[in-house]
């Protein structure tokens, strides 16, 4: 199969589901021209003109808000913030306009927008560098689409731009990078749907996002070592497959959960404690154990960065702990 | 473009169904039927009458945390109104929203609002919306001066000046953010300069005064649908009540709220309707009543329908219900 | 001992802050005359007059900013955000800003600043209700509290004026007509020391802010049945006491969580994961259980708050469940 | 207040320093020895300059994403930025900032920010804290012209204004917000308009001759200084490097860029301190030289110095590192 970039997946969700249909549309900061502070927008503008592809000033509530109001009126604007950490600015319009509106006017009205939002540590220091989908996952009312692979981006950005409600989509900025294998034919991803990257009996690692390819090499240097890892991306976080999880934990009895973001208050505790009030608690033989970022902010420095981002070596040393 | 007698009749009518509904509500807030908190529209009348009527019944108004006023006037079943307040599940948005999520979506009312603020944005991108549909509407949007403070509404009226975007903004100045007077909030003192900051026309109107209002929001529709642009009008005017139920006033004086309650919105409005004929002491007694009948039927209505089962706090969380929740 | 409300106990907590050192001050909306829209700040400013509580236009972001910056120069900034939902608008100053100040410039600044935030579900739908402490708990750099009773209010609110580090300090709006014994003299309540608010051995009810006192009741209620609850209550999330929890723990086997915030990626989830990642998980009989709100925007019907609400009921149900 | 020779020669030195610093760190960039994102101030050294040195010594400035020309013109040492930008840990923050977070606290720099508009807010705070500490100093607040649509300059800019603040914001209107220019993001062409919509004065400054900035800075900071609250200063210059590394720069034309590029400011202020005598091709080659060996000192401090411990990540989240982490 032809393999591409996470970058050119995304490209493509966009570029396919605003050929298929008109009231797609993105907004965002430099996504014209300059096509993207990543590149992902690259040369849309080109097809699809400056009023689809919308250039705005540097204004991240009004750019959520704008999405939220077009929304409203039949549009499906995929808004773009440029670093997740800029969610802050624009988080009352997601949180409290656009997450609630459904619920608040009683089922009136529907807003379905796509928010996407480049997170992870990529070099540049505190405030560009953060994975804060543990905010956006609290708040009912908001999907939340954390992709790792281009296959996974490309079929979940095109189901995320025909949902009815709106969806956050956090791709990370080293995924853009990554290459995959992407079918040429058109495709669809379910949301709720976890995949299992890798299968395996010994151990169950969940990862998220770019801790997928770090779980991957990880577990084949477990495979070495003898221990059988099942890799378990959740793909989509709001809905989670609870099932998938419950029932590879079942299976395997030991659980890594690996996330980018700070520990204290990640998805990872959640997830843990679901997994702990399920069923798979009487198949548990040890404690769920987090390999996650730690409760700082991301350092500039890259050897502090690099001690910030959950290695290989840490998901290792984690799954051997239980397992040995 | 002259307003028609009937039409003249209907703002005056509305004006009243505005008032005696907030009356009511205010009654059933002190006694505690109606919780939560409510923000009464009392003494704004002419703004949202006169400014919603200068629109087509097919264009669009975002409203406020003060929002029961604008909604009558765009065309809410006040029944399902009280019974929104009520917490009822034949509420307009099934007793889920109460009186800061108070719409009825038919109406094209994009939404009440409990942000200050928060409502800006939203119906920038709904004129943006429209004009990427090339679509004849526009967007009325309403917000105070305390709103006028916020970020949301600077990012969002400069995004729409930038796009020249069809919407009209409406700030109902009535001099106070809860306690705090204009002269505190802003250095500047007539608000309608911060047009020119955008770019965009700004101009104040005695809000007091329902034709000028309905005169300068017409003017600034007929701008905006013609794709010249977003507006700012300033509508002076004044809340004769407190911010909400638990405001003691104690930032304003007696003598200032007494000023402005002589230039009663309703009373100026049906002066001038007298004078021209359109009204008379019987009309007014009839619509009175026929206004007071209606509101009784509300708080009927309201009153006899049913809670919500406790189940329905499920529902509308998604528009696929399958959500796990 | 003396008898106040929680209202009164934060308000002197203030007053006597404010006359301990000069470089307190209050900022925020309608704190003034108006005494807050909680009738918190009562009458302060009669004693302190309008520099040092100061009303502000209704300007989230500035708030906090104003906080951020005037902390920077030795000032101790009381913010007020008039209800938690509006933490959206503050975001950015809190947690790109405040919270990462001290780290991001290599310690060579301090940001001593209080946020107030008002929370929890008291009759005015889903903009006006939310407890949204678990955002704040996941950044790095945030202390977060977040008290029950008047005397946790007044001592721990008189330690975070005193922190050197931004405070995000919760208050429920229902612990405002709380009542309890408050002494004359000063105390403060130090960060990061949980309160046994009873004692029990059956099971552990870890439960914050106002769910304190549903737990308490529910405890009463219980030992009529003939299970013996200690209700833990953590007083400060970050920092957390983790000792004392997994000390009940290990002596129970048994926990529940109760918060009003929604259940997914609300704090009960991190709390349950770290227990069962502690010592505690071989004490562990039965799963962790979360008694939280659920995952809903907060509805405004009275008959539906009320069920959006942790009720009694709802933890005698969990405990009753794990206990026989 | 007329000018020291001295002080003129070392406004004319810093300017070099801050062109050659960012020279130095452009090639760093492209090879990769300098990780992240880096916003060069090659082009726009007039307004850091000029600005700064209109202040007093204890005054506060607080900066941007593009902010080494602020930081070297407030005093720092380049030897600890130039360490910073290599993630050293004998850099200005440890390592732990960066190009988005240099700065070093003794200059009374209040900190670069990575967030576009998010050092205004805490600028007007810190004024505040000058005012209620009845101090003498006064804050000057740089930010670009894309930070102007920023809601927290709205909120940040009202408050100074309404509380009278003694605050100087200084807009660098380098004509671009990244790829966006000033005609596509506002509807306005001379943003000093804006200063009017907050009852501040607003001017417009020619950003590339150093001692208009310079003038219009020490008006405005006498004005904030005496009790007259703030002011708005757009400052136009240009920006001749990229955004940042990955910039194509396919949104402006080779014209434009060289047609800025006649209006050096380094050149022009060479050039007026040629005609007053105050430097000749000798004392230009004196000063470009003794730069280049201070830049490439800093750069050899930067090489040569450590990298932080893996274990420092854990300093500094809290004051008091006892907190779990
Ligand atoms: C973002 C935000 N901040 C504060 C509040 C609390 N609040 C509700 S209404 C109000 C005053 C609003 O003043 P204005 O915009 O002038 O409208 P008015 O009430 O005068 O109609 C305040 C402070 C809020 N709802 N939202
Ligand atoms: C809130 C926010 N939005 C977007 C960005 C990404 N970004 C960094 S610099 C920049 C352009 C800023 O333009 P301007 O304020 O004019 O400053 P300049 O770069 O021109 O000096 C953008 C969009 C950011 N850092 N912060
Ligand atoms: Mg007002
Ligand atoms: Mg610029």
């Amino acid at each position: 199969m032809r393999v591409i970039t996470g970058r050119e997946a995304v490209r493509e969700a966009l570029r396919e589901e605003m050929q298929r249909d008109e009231n797609v549309f993105i907004i965002g900061e430099d996504v014209g021209v300059y096509g993207g502070a990543f590149g992902v927008t690259g040369n849309l503008i080109e097809e699809f003109g400056e009023e689809r592809v919308r250039d705005t000033p540097i204004s991240e509530a009004a750019i959520a808000g704008a999405a939220v109001g077009a929304s409203l009126l039949g549009m499906r604007p995929v808004a773009e913030i440029m670093f997740m950490d800029f969610v802050t600015i624009a988080s009352d319009q997601l949180m409290n306009q656009g997450a609630k509106i459904h619920y608040m006017f009683g089922g009136q009205q529907n807003a379905p927008f796509v928010m996407r939002m480049p997170a992870g540590a990529a070099e540049a220091g505190a405030q560009h560098t953060q994975s804060l989908e543990a905010l956006l996952y609290h708040i009912p009312g908001l999907k939340v689409v954390m992709p790792s692979t281009p296959y996974d981006l490309k079929g979940l950005l095109k189901t995320a731009i025909r949902d009815d409600n709106p969806v956050m989509f956090v791709e990370h900025k080293k995924g853009y990078g990554e290459k995959g294998e992407v079918p040429e034919e058109e495709y669809t991803i379910p949301f709720g749907k976890a995949d299992i990257k890798r299968e395996g009996k010994d151990v169950t690692i969940i990862a998220t996002s770019h801790m997928v390819f770090k779980a991957l090499n990880a577990a084949e240097t477990l495979a070495e070592k003898g221990v059988d890892a099942e890799v378990l991306d959740p793909r989509t976080l709001v809905p989670l497959d609870m099932e998938s999880i419950v029932k590879s934990v079942s299976k395997t009895g030991k659980v890594v959960i690996v996330h980018e973001a700070p520990r204290r208050g990640g998805v990872g505790g959640d997830i843990a404690a679901r997994i702990s009030d399920s069923e798979a608690f009487y198949y548990l033989e040890k404690p769920i154990k987090r390999v996650t970022g730690p409760n700082t902010p991301v350092p500039f420095s890259p050897v502090l960065e690099a001690e910030f981002i959950p290695s290989e070596e840490k998901i290792i040393d984690a799954v051997m702990k239980l397992t040995k | 473009m002259e307003l028609s007698e009937a039409k003249k009749l209907k703002m005056y009518r509305d004006m009243w169904r505005i008032r005696q509904f907030e009356r009511k509500v205010d009654q059933f807030i002190s006694r505690g039927d109606i919780t939560g908190t409510t923000h009464l529209y009392i003494g704004e009348e002419a703004t949202a009458v006169g400014a919603i009527n200068a629109l087509k019944d097919e264009d669009y108004i975002s409203s406020t945390h003060r929002g029961h006023g604008h909604a009558i006037a765009k065309g809410s079943d006040i029944k399902e109104m009280m019974a929104e307040l009520f917490g009822k599940r034949t509420g307009a948005c099934k007793g889920k929203g109460g009186s800061l999520h108070i719409i009825d979506t038919s109406t094209n009312n994009l939404g009440a609002n409990g942000i200050v603020g928060g409502g800006i944005p939203i119906a920038v991108g709904a004129a943006l919306a429209l004009k990427m549909q090339n679509r004849d509407e526009v967007v009325l949007n309403f917000f105070g001066d305390g709103a006028m403070n916020q970020g949301a509404f600077h990012e969002a009226t400069n995004l729409a000046a930038a796009w020249n975007l069809p919407v009209v903004f409406l700030c109902e100045n009535n001099q106070y953010g809860m306690s705090t007077s204009i002269e505190k909030a802003f250095k500047i003192k007539d608000l309608a300069k911060r047009g020119e900051a955008y770019g965009i026309p700004g101009v104040r109107v005695d809000g007091n005064k329902a034709l000028e209002v309905y005169d300068t929001v017409l003017e600034a529709a007929k701008k905006a649908r013609n794709g010249g642009g977003p507006s700012l009008i300033v509508s002076e005017t004044y809340r004769w009540k407190g911010h909400s139920k638990s405001d003691a006033k104690v930032y304003r004086t007696k003598e200032e709220e007494e000023e402005w309650k002589q230039r009663d919105p309703i009373a100026d409005f049906e002066q001038i309707l007298i004078e021209q004929n359109l009204l008379d002491e019987d009309k007014i007694k009839e619509i009175k009543n026929e206004v007071d009948a209606e509101v009784k039927e509300a708080v009927e209505f309201a009153k006899e329908s049913p809670y919500p089962d406790k189940d329905e706090i499920f529902d509308d969380v998604y528009v696929d219900r399958e959500v796990e929740l």
